[in-house]
């Protein structure tokens, strides 16, 4: 495969960071600070788009910074997947970033500058992450997006918000040290931990029963993915404000365990050696657990946000099915729906703040009619249900669709069965929301006096909804980087 | 066995009483409340390695080291002079232990370990 | 320490004997090179006839003639020998406290012998003023 | 001159030293404050020293100076390697930087003092860089003796408590030099020199023999209790948490570091590795000791509430790393404890500075009453944000560096218990760091008025070390580059 060097992935990452610091330097000016946090948005989702057109021609965008020992180094790696991660998740920042000054400004909320800080931090490592060359830069950014996330978690300094801090640091950080030993296991055994489509731990002299205990290992690493029962700082962490849930939560924190452990099974054990090993099958019944289960517990809450936050632990597994699968339609179809995900849950996030900011509810049970009040978050809220259910005309279709081709390349009816299930509880846990919204009388208590709230929420949300439909009838480039991440 | 026992006692006696002083010393050091005795077990402790010292640089039949007409066996001068420096070292220690339980004592009215840990307790 | 009279007979004694002491304690330190001797044994000595006085004749006696503030300064000065004399020898070409180098007298052997006597003087006033210095720092702290 | 100067760089590094300690006094006759200035220029110059022998010894491999001009193993000799002039800078570094920080720290903390307390702190740098520098174990042992006199006496005037801290540091160092100087004793006794080259010369054709064995065990048990090894670290909490500020972070960046340096010339250079590999399998018994300890540190620094105790727990856990690093014996772990000895110095001085800053700003010396401080001194506490990052080991701090090359070099040796316990330690050491972060920045602030950062003199020395921790992941992979110049000479396969 051909490679370019090129600094652009550095810069890419570098942006937030410089963002960062001047979002200090300008701590006593919101204006200013703000038009940073946008501005290196901008930018950022400008270097991102540079590297398409080379990316697009199959090649590579590499760059080494520095070389511990052989085969260990900070190096950054852009690939087709790396840019799909890096792609959706740099070009939503910015509307997040737009729904953020809207959300903190509305609320007044406390320590806007730390706010916006860490968010910077952490958009820089989850950029970081899908543009490592390896899984030593991986785990560093991997790392740096634990911490840099805390602060946000915890930004009510609530006791609530605070014991929530704790738990999320203790899976995250206790996932970062199985990731550290896979990852000091691997480079012991291959003197690499450069990420290659294939793998690298094939034919290596591993012994079979260190590649099955390494699996777990990584997986456990991978516990920002939120497989059950893994799962339950997600929930927990809804605790932050809005837009963290939505960005960071829905997209960058989840993703990068999402992606980290794709990388793990296509790059670093590789298809051959999931097949040999005989890991891939389980582990795929393992994540529908996930879903299922997921999904029942979404079913169960009456909480909005903590509804949404049970969706993603179910829709998270999706993708790492879609990878387990094996085959190129499932890989497709994983690794699609990390955008169609992404989209969707993003704007349902979205919707939950605007609703939060217009009128104070959190609770399903009390939305009746609110749909009439605020017909324009409704309205998107009800389209990216259709991403999450997968139906038409969502982006959600395309990626399912894709994975039960899949699941029956693989000759895996179970999995098939279910997807069908759990699209079946997406269903049931979506639309009745948007029944309540659109089609009950809203009650007067809490209804009076609701309307939008200001252009600065409502109109990124509307426009991450209108994404998601746009993928659904442009999926061309989408499918062609998923396609080119696995050589096809 | 019982001469062999002997032959070594008259062999490597300047062991034996370098040991026994060094455990005296560090029982002193470490079986003492008094500070003031902790001290000097530890000095009696330091000076025992000095003889150790000492013991090792003789030489059979050896003479003071000063240069002399003829064939002459000298003992060995380094250690002492080693041992000279050591000594210095161990005066400043001692010194400045001193000076700790003067201030220790003025501080906390004993020199008694086992007061003054009581009474830092009760702060 | 309070000052009290003494008695006579001691103080007597100890005038005779300071001055023998002393001089004793130069005869050791000025023979360091050739024969037993040298700074640290000399230093002792030194300071041992002045303790001998402060003893005899209290602290602030003592401290009229030597007041702590020479003390600290002798010490210096007597550490400052020692190392500019090193410094001297790498200043005329050799390592330091190479003496040999130093162009104090015609032959190598003869300025190796003077230059080992000026650190022993170095040394031997630092180590006198270093007991001193502890000497009156206990004897202060007993007030 | 110049080019003559530069060849005796080794002896006017301590050389600068002493006639600094000693002028201290005429100085503070002069003007007591003057005496702060000194030291920091004293140390300024030895810093500089250390800097240019660290590039000389990266061109040439080593080099030796002759005291006096006499010849080794005859005369004293200061023999510079890549090994020790690392050292050298690191404690240079250290000393530099307290010594600017201290000046209003200590004259705070301790008024009144500056006289004594510079020419100790002068005399204490002097003999740390002197036991680094010296190829001559007698030497190594005066020097040895220089430094721990001076630190009884820097510890001692700390706060009431820290008198009885420091007679039992005393008692225990005193106990750990005699050990030394038995140790050396026989080595002396079986080889007849004193030379450290020379020593490694002779010692191979002596291995069997018990006296060798005798000799390495008691310099082992001495210098462990210098390093405050678990479990003979028990000096360290008290003198640590009694102490002046500056002193203990002087203390904690430096000493225990040079008595590991010792113990890795010790076990690497003079006894060689071949000696543990194929006569005495200490190795096994030292790593589990430090893992025990790397563990304990942690558990009991959890339990503190005393800011500057639960940081001197912690400094005995990390010690536990470096000689982890060591007892594997390879190139990963090796690498990795040389440079965790260079980034626990950073940070630990860096945190033993921000403990001082609080209580210099505030008087706080618990970590209860921490709360809120985030908003009065921002940067103070960016600074401690950044040392307990990189303490925990989160990329790309020089902490995080540092613990992966000892994880790695845990995994080479197949000791999985070690690679766990390396894991669990990061864990528990986020856990006592993130009690006090809680606290720090997302706490109530009771201080609402009066906010003031310290001043600038204090400020920059430990902003500055913060930044080099968080740089120093960066440079680490040239520094490793330069460790392996060593270690290709003292581990045999080479890299």
């Amino acid at each position: 495969m051909e490679t370019i060097t090129s600094v652009t992935p550095a810069l890419a990452v570098v942006t937030s960071l410089i963002a960062a610091i001047m979002i200090l330097i300008f701590r006593r000016n919101p204006n200013i600070r703000e038009t940073f946090s946008i501005g290196a948005g901008l930018v950022k989702f400008g270097i991102v788009c540079s590297m398409i057109p080379a990316i697009m021609q199959g090649k590579v965008v590499q760059l080494d910074i520095l070389e511990f020992l052989p085969g260990l180094s900070i190096k950054f790696s852009v690939d087709a997947f790396g840019l799909f991660f890096g792609f959706t998740s740099s070009f939503l920042w910015i509307f997040t970033t737009l729904y953020s000054i809207g959300y903190m400004r509305s609320l007044e909320e406390h320590a806007q500058t730390r706010y916006f800080f860490s968010f910077a931090i952490a958009m820089s490592s989850a950029v970081g992450v899908a543009f490592s060359g390896n899984l030593f830069t991986l785990f560093i950014f991997y790392e740096i997006l634990t911490v840099s996330t805390y602060p946000l978690v915890v930004h009510e300094e609530s006791e609530e918000a605070m014991s929530a801090g704790r738990k999320y640091l203790a899976y995250l950080l206790t996932a970062g040290v199985f990731l550290l030993f896979s990852i000091a296991t691997v480079y012991y055994y291959t003197g690499t931990t450069d990420f290659s489509f294939g793998g690298i731990l094939a034919g290596k002299g591993v012994p079979e029963d260190l590649l099955k205990l390494l699996f777990i290992t990584f997986m456990i690493g991978c516990t920002k993915a939120a497989f059950i029962p893994l799962h339950s700082w997600l929930p927990t962490a809804m605790i932050a404000p809005t837009p963290v849930s939505a960005l960071l939560h829905a997209v960058a924190v989840v993703k990068a365990g999402v992606f980290t452990a794709v990388r793990i099974i296509l790059y670093v054990y590789g298809v051959d050696l999931m097949t040999n090993t005989g890991l891939a099958i389980p582990f795929a019944y393992f994540v529908s657990f996930t879903i299922i289960v997921g999904s029942l517990f979404a079913l169960s809450q009456d909480n909005l946000k903590l509804r949404l936050a049970y969706s993603t632990v179910s829709q998270l597994s999706y993708i790492v099915l879609g990878a387990l699968l094996l085959t190129s339609s499932g890989m497709i179809g994983g690794i699609f729906h990390i955008a169609s995900h992404a989209f969707g849950k993003i704007t349902l996030f979205f919707c939950a703040g605007s609703i939060y900011v217009a009128s104070g509810l959190k609770n399903v049970s009390e939305l009746s009619g609110i749909g009439r009040k605020m017909p324009i978050t409704m309205i998107s809220f009800a389209i990216a249900t259709l991403t999450m259910i997968g139906l038409p005309p969502g982006a959600g279709f395309i990626s399912k669709w894709y994975l039960a081709l899949g699941t029956i390349e693989a000759n895996q009816l179970v999995l098939l069965f279910v997807l069908l299930i759990s699209s079946i509880l997406n269903a049931a846990y979506f639309l009745p929301i948007v029944y309540k919204a659109f089609f009950e009388e809203p009650n007067p208590s809490n209804m009076d006096g609701v309307k939008e709230a200001s252009p600065f929420v409502y109109i990124p949300l509307l426009l991450t909804a209108i994404g998601s439909v746009i993928i659904f009838f442009y999926p061309d480039y989408f499918l062609q980087l998923a396609k080119l991440a696995l050589g096809v | 066995m019982v001469l062999d026992i002997i032959d070594v006692i008259l062999t490597k006696y300047n062991y034996i009483i370098y040991i026994s002083l060094m455990t005296l010393g560090f029982y002193g050091m470490i079986g003492k409340s008094n500070l003031i005795k902790k001290l000097i077990g530890m000095s009696v402790f330091q000076y025992a390695i000095f003889l150790f010292y000492i013991s090792i640089a003789d030489v059979e039949g050896g003479i003071a080291p000063i240069l002399v007409e003829g064939e002459v066996t000298y003992t060995n001068p380094l250690p002492h002079v080693l041992i000279l420096t050591a000594i210095v070292v161990a005066v400043s220690t001692l010194a400045v232990g001193l000076s700790l339980v003067i201030r220790i004592y003025r501080e906390f009215g004993s020199v008694d370990e086992n007061k003054i840990l009581m009474r830092l307790k009760d702060d | 320490m309070k000052e009290t009279r003494r008695g006579i007979i001691l103080r007597t004694n100890a005038k005779f004997m300071v001055p023998f002491i002393l001089l004793w304690g130069l005869y050791v330190l000025t023979h360091g090179t050739s024969g037993p001797g040298g700074g640290f044994q000399a230093g002792v000595v030194l300071a041992a006839g002045f303790i001998l006085y402060a003893v005899v004749f209290g602290l602030q006696e003592t401290q009229k003639i030597f007041p702590f503030r020479a003390v600290l300064v002798i010490a210096s000065l007597g550490v400052s020998i020692y190392a500019w004399i090193g410094v001297f020898a790498i200043i005329f070409g050799g390592n330091f406290l190479e003496y040999g180098k130093i162009p104090l007298a015609h032959d190598i052997a003869e300025s190796s012998k003077l230059g080992i006597e000026m650190v022993e003087i170095g040394i031997g006033l630092t180590v006198m003023a270093i007991m001193l210095s502890i000497f009156y720092t206990f004897v202060q702290r007993g007030d | 001159m110049i080019e003559e100067l530069s060849n005796h760089l080794p002896i006017l590094l301590i050389v600068s030293g002493l006639i600094g300690a000693f002028l201290t006094p005429l100085i503070g006759l002069i003007r007591k404050e003057l005496c702060s200035f000194w030291a920091s220029f004293i140390t300024l110059i030895q810093f500089f020293i250390s800097i240019i022998l660290f590039y000389q010894a990266i061109q040439v491999g080593r080099i030796s100076y002759w005291l006096g001009g006499w010849e080794p193993p005859w005369g004293i000799e200061y023999a510079i390697d890549i090994l020790n002039s690392f050292i050298l800078v690191v404690v240079s570094t250290i000393c530099l930087s307290v010594a600017i920080y201290g000046r209003k720290s200590l004259l705070k903390e301790v008024p009144e003092k500056e006289v004594q307390l510079y020419t100790l702190y002068i005399l204490l740098c002097t003999g740390m860089l002197g036991i680094i520098i010296t190829g001559d174990v007698f030497n190594l042992y005066v020097f040895l003796e220089i430094s721990s006199l001076a630190a009884y006496a820097l510890v001692a005037v700390g706060d009431r408590n820290s008198l009885v801290a420091s007679f039992n540091y005393m008692i225990m160092g005193t106990v750990s030099a005699c050990f030394i100087l038995l140790g050396i004793g026989y080595l002396y006794l079986m080889t007849g020199t004193l030379n450290m080259a020379d020593l490694s010369r002779l010692l191979p054709p002596l291995y069997g023999r018990p006296a060798i064995l005798i000799g390495l065990a008691l310099l082992i048990v001495g210098l462990s209790i210098k390093t405050a090894l678990f479990p003979l670290h028990t000096w360290l909490p008290d003198a640590y948490t009694h102490s002046p500020s500056a002193i203990s972070a002087l203390l904690s960046g430096t000493f225990t570091k040079v008595g590991i340096y010792v113990l890795i010339r010790l076990i690497y250079s003079i006894f060689g590795l071949e000696y543990f590999l194929r006569n005495v399998d200490i190795f096994v018994f030292i790593s589990w000791v430090a893992s025990a300890g790397i563990i304990f540190g942690a558990i009991m620094a959890i339990a503190q509430d005393d800011f500057k105790r639960m940081l001197a727990y912690s400094s005995i856990s990390q010690i536990g790393y470096i000689a982890l690093g060591i007892s594997l014996a390879n190139n990963f772990a090796l690498a990795g404890s040389l440079l965790h000895i260079f980034g626990h110095s950073l940070m630990k001085t860096g945190l033993f500075m921000v403990a001082g800053a609080l209580i210099y700003s505030k008087g706080i010396k618990r970590v209860s009453q921490l709360e809120g401080m985030g908003n009065v001194m921002p940067l103070t506490m960016a600074a401690f944000l950044i040392g307990a990052l990189s303490m925990i080991g989160i990329p790309p701090t020089i902490g995080f560096a540092s613990k992966y090359l000892i994880l790695l070099g845990a995994v080479e040796s197949g000791e999985w218990v070690f690679v766990v316990v390396i894991l669990f330690s990061s864990l528990l050491t986020a856990v006592y760091f993130w009690k006090v972060f809680e606290k720090v920045f997302f706490g109530e602030n009771k201080w609402k008025k009066g906010g003031k950062e310290i001043p600038l003199s204090m400020l920059l020395p430990t902003m500055a070390l913060a930044i080099l921790s968080l740089l120093g992941g960066f440079f680490a992979p040239v520094l490793i580059k330069v460790f392996e110049l060593w270690m290709s000479g003292v581990i045999p396969g080479g890299v």
